[in-house]
């Protein structure tokens, strides 16, 4: 069975066709994706910026308004380090608990209900 | 090229109707009404998602196995859970395990405004009727006017699966809108002097009449009622094993990733099953107009019992007539809009606690009436 | 199809027995329950009642043992604070958790096996 | 008036019989056990509770779709988890990620008390053959003697479905009352001097030796008895993930919600199970005979061949025979019960790590059982 | 002597061949590399055990209800959820609900190195074809290339379900030798110069836009691709969930328990699933060899396309070139190998951020790719 | 059905056989294990006695490598009192918990990912 390409089986299941159309779409789809979210970002970054203008914000004029090398590098840097210490010392801390409210989902908003006050 | 041409047949934007644009909106409604007004967010999200879901356009019957509809789906398997009534009563399990029923105990007699809101189901039945849908189809109608999400799902998959959806949307989507909808009803029934009453506060509560409730509510009312038993007989499951006190580790799984996990499922499938091509009828408008004539019925029916219990009741015992309207459940938001009117009137007047009693005494009531229903229409003698 | 109202509908289906019966026996399970607890109210009150009496607690000759209008007050203020501010700003606490012992659905007293003493 | 005539005739009331009131006044009894003595409570609350959901009289067949043996219903679909034997094993996977089976590797002769154990599901499978059971039945009579739900429901299911109700409330209830049962038989069995025995303190046990434990039991149980492999499949895959130290999270959702989950679940369905209509028979009274019958000679297997071991161990390596008893699982009320018995005649013996070894190997043990009567009795040949 | 006879019959040393032996082999050397090397042990230590569950030798087709591929079985039950592709939309529901597209967002037009390397997939299924594969089980294989392993699965189970077990194994196999596979083919194919490329630190993002992520990302890529619908929906739906910030609740459930169960129960069949009766054939070597080509393919398309649309960038936006090969996903397998590549050659070059970009997009590209091959294969027209 | 003892229908099913049978196996499953574990164990030993008299450890020399009965007598004294008074009390205490990272079934290292540093 596997002795041999057979180019033949490729042609006969349209296998360029679904190979070209296939690998175009992937590409067109996060295209679509790209573009969207760089044009939603200007609109947004605009809005961003002139709100910090008109509150006369300095950081208004700068050319972007990402974070600093240092800070990314630093984060970068501490995440990998969690990364390589993972395996070895799962390490301990108190934790601070956000408290869960109890809900219903015949109401999202059943809070009250589980700790009733009973004097 | 005949590729692309086949490929461009099977996209979203060949198989676009008015139908998918108009439910994608309502899909996004939802979603922003959750996040942005805060109604309800951990059903409309799911549902608002599901929703999108269901409605993105693909070439239907073909054995993509991508719909709802279509066997094989994921989909379709999860929304089994829905089609054959088994979520309800597990949603009704993880409820059960973290209500707390002191409220109703500690004055049982409040329990009858919980039975007095039914009256909207019952009514709107009869409208549904006259309207001319079938009776089975009524009575799955009719329930909307209870305001119990996982009752209304319950009873039409059982009744009336084609109308399903619509049935759980409109139901969902009243119970969010509790705020907007009771109050000028509440105002319109009641005087001013009526919403001043004061009641006296409740008694405590023992441990053992809190243990005992979940296993005499469960034989009193099936009893009477047996078709309730999937919902109430899980409903009061959950209860017990929340106050047995010897159980807590099954209602906190219960409570938490048991009821999560069944209501992410519920309300993705409930959402994904309005695809346009089946959901956008004339039928699904009627149903969201009666739902709300449900709605207001049932709040209508609530406070009138309670003015009506009032002539029974000697000076101080007396019922500040407004509770009445928390009776159609929609736990705790009708309390908590009976609480708040309270407030305005007199600042001083506390009626959480009591308005929770009819509150939760809806749950039972709506889940009696669905068996009820059940009992009369599902047999096939 | 739903342009007029149609009675026979009703009247065909037996609606109004339905309905009639319906309502009267959501209202008959209901009252059953509040009849059945109201009573069994009134046994646990006598004998708690009673207890208190033999123990020359004075409290056994106030009219009813519920708590006091002040405290419920209170408690639905802070009860309805809490439901405002849910949304917001769900507090962050230092949690006092109970420690769960591990069980088995074969017997559910299996506490001890999970952490067995090694040395 | 026809109406309230047909709903009467639906009501609970009218459908009501004997039959029904006893098995409510079982269900209760099992409550108040599970609360009031605090027996097993994680398994008897829902197994009670199920016990009452199940026997709420209903007119049957008439499509109602309550009962948990109609098509349809909730319970059923729920029920269909014990019925085809898949519950037991995903219990099996929590108890595996919840166990620890240092006592038993560290002293691996104690083993054989397990496997001593085991001669009350054979003879009682005998007896119940005698009596007249079929030879499936009997078999999954006399797995009731392996102290293990899940084992004895797995069996069940496979081999005498029609029996499994009743099976699995007697190795529940039988397990529940192990502290009852087992100290008379001990001391029929024991000298004072033999309860006295102290046994030298347990070995530590490494890391490495825990890990290979689940694996190297996989192999070689499963290869002599393939038929016990969805058992202790699963109870060995557990382990592994809890041992593995790499999977922790798997474990913790292994032996947490999943079993909970599952317990709820296996719990409630086996409680209704006992629909009374279909369990209120000679045969289940005969099955309570014959389960206690089966835990009293499993424990004195137990306890004997501690005593034949002693033959063969030179002084100072001498068992304690009371650890027998321990073979027959219950895990671990019965190693509870050999500690307290320990206690009582000298209050410096500690023997509850001993009784874990024995203990934990009674479950392999029965698991091992129920592969090899599945293997003699299910196969199509 | 005829029962010892008949039992010997049964046991799994009478059973056994080479294949079992081969085959525990395997599933042995998994739990050794989870444990040992720390390979993606989530994953291989219930495949591993799988593996040795499903290889444990018996006696076929005479009903003891023990095997995968055997009505009855539990492992059957439990596979049917891998067989009718339910498991891996709910792993990526949990997925979603723990991923953090923060990186793609803020660098929208690394997305596109997602997309190239998905290149090999759709070499790979050529060449699979050429071998003489079906056209739908070359698509089966050729998703290997896609580097995800519910993605995988789901595609097999439909297209291919006869060779989910080998793809399933090559998939996650390959996965975990990412930093084994990948290196040598980003050095070949980059001048240490470009290594040594840094690049911008990424911008700030917005709540609003990573609420918005999920919901854009849905429609624009279900509607270009429909078949991605299950995958994609329920990664997008998690991802919603966890960035509304109003459903917590069903976030941490959905990343947590739900996650657990379906991890565990997906890998201990997929495992199981390579029986050695049915997984030992040259076919399963040869998708073996064939998921490995596809892997460098994948690697090499990602690195090339990024050194392509340098051609465009100006000086100081290019690419470092590396990233690309972090496009085939293995999330954040081939994002660590990355970022550990960049620090090898100039320590203050943090390379990690930049490359979760086209890691998490390598996910969407494949869900992407798998609904575009069931489009064109799944149709029934 | 059940009035008399039917030996007979012991023998027609091969009660007897099944018994002896199934039970030796029982047996021969668990010695198997024994056995194996046993032997497991002499070599783990011997490797570790090897290891500490390398190191020139005296604990080398003693009989067993076990641990002393006093201290598992004072564990199995604090295992009981646990068993004990399990019911009562379910003692609260501030919990030490371990910071558990989420992670990826399509690659179970994905840490990083859920907290990504927005500034
Ligand atoms: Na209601
Ligand atoms: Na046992
Ligand atoms: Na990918």
């Amino acid at each position: 069975m596997f002795d041999q390409f057979s180019f033949s089986n490729i042609v006969e299941n349209d296998g360029i066709l679904i190979t070209v159309v296939g690998y175009v779409i992937v590409f067109a789809a996060l295209l679509f994706l790209y573009v969207f979210i760089a044009n939603f970002q200007k609109i947004l970054l605009f809005q961003q910026r002139k709100k910090l203008k008109d509150k006369g914000h300095r950081a208004a004029d700068v050319d972007d308004l990402s974070i600093s090398g240092e800070t990314s590098a630093a984060i970068a840097m501490a995440l990998y380090m969690e990364f390589e210490e993972a395996h070895d010392l799962e390490s301990t801390v108190l934790t601070i608990k956000r408290v869960q409210r109890p809900y219903s989902p015949w109401s999202s908003k059943l809070y009250g209900l589980r700790e009733y006050p009973k004097r | 090229m005949g590729g692309i041409d086949q490929f461009i047949h099977f996209t979203g934007f060949a198989n676009m109707t008015w139908g998918h644009l108009i439910m994608l909106a309502v899909g996004l409604f939802f979603i922003f009404l959750a996040i942005k007004k805060n109604y309800e967010p951990l059903l409309l999200v799911p549902i608002g998602f599901g929703i999108l879901l269901g409605n993105i356009p693909f070439m239907e019957n073909v054995g993509l196995q991508i719909g709802i509809y279509e066997d094989g789906s994921v989909l379709n398997y999860l929304y089994f859970g829905v089609l054959k009534g088994i979520y309800p009563p597990l949603i009704f399990l993880g409820i059960g395990a973290m209500t707390d029923f002191s409220a109703l105990i500690s004055n049982p007699k409040l329990m009858l405004l919980g039975a007095a809101a039914q009256v909207g189901i019952f009514l709107t039945f009869l409208v549904a009727l006259a309207l001319g849908f079938t009776v089975d189809q009524s009575a799955a109608i009719g329930i909307i006017g209870g305001a119990d999400g996982p009752t209304a799902i319950f009873l039409s998959s059982k009744l009336a699966p084609e109308l399903l959806g619509a049935i759980a949307i409109a139901a969902y989507s009243y119970m969010a809108l509790v705020p907007v909808i009771q109050p000028p009803i509440i105002k319109l029934l009641t005087s001013e002097e009526e919403r001043k009453i004061k009641m006296k506060p409740p008694r405590a509560v023992t441990k053992l009449e809190k243990m005992l409730f979940p296993i005499v509510g469960l034989l009193l009312t099936t009893f009477i009622s047996p078709g309730a038993l999937p919902l109430l007989g899980m409903l009061f499951f959950g209860n017990l094993l929340k106050e047995s006190g010897v159980t807590k580790r099954l209602a906190d799984t219960a409570s938490k990733p048991l009821i999560d996990i069944v209501t992410i499922l519920l309300g993705l499938t409930v959402g994904a099953s309005t695809q346009a091509t089946t959901f956008l009828t004339s039928e699904s408008i009627l149903i969201f107009v009666l739902g709300a004539v449900s709605f207001m019925i049932a709040t209508a029916g609530g406070v009138l019992f309670a003015k009506f219990m009032n002539l029974f009741l000697k000076e101080g015992d007396k019922l500040n007539p407004m509770i009445g309207a928390a009776g159609v459940s929609a736990v705790p938001d009708s309390a908590r809009v009976v609480h708040s009117m309270g407030l305005k009137e007199d600042p001083s007047n506390y009626l959480l606690m009591h308005a929770m009693a009819p509150n939760v005494s809806g749950v039972i009531g709506s889940a009696v009436a669905a068996g009820i229903l059940m009992g009369f229409l599902l047999k096939v003698l």
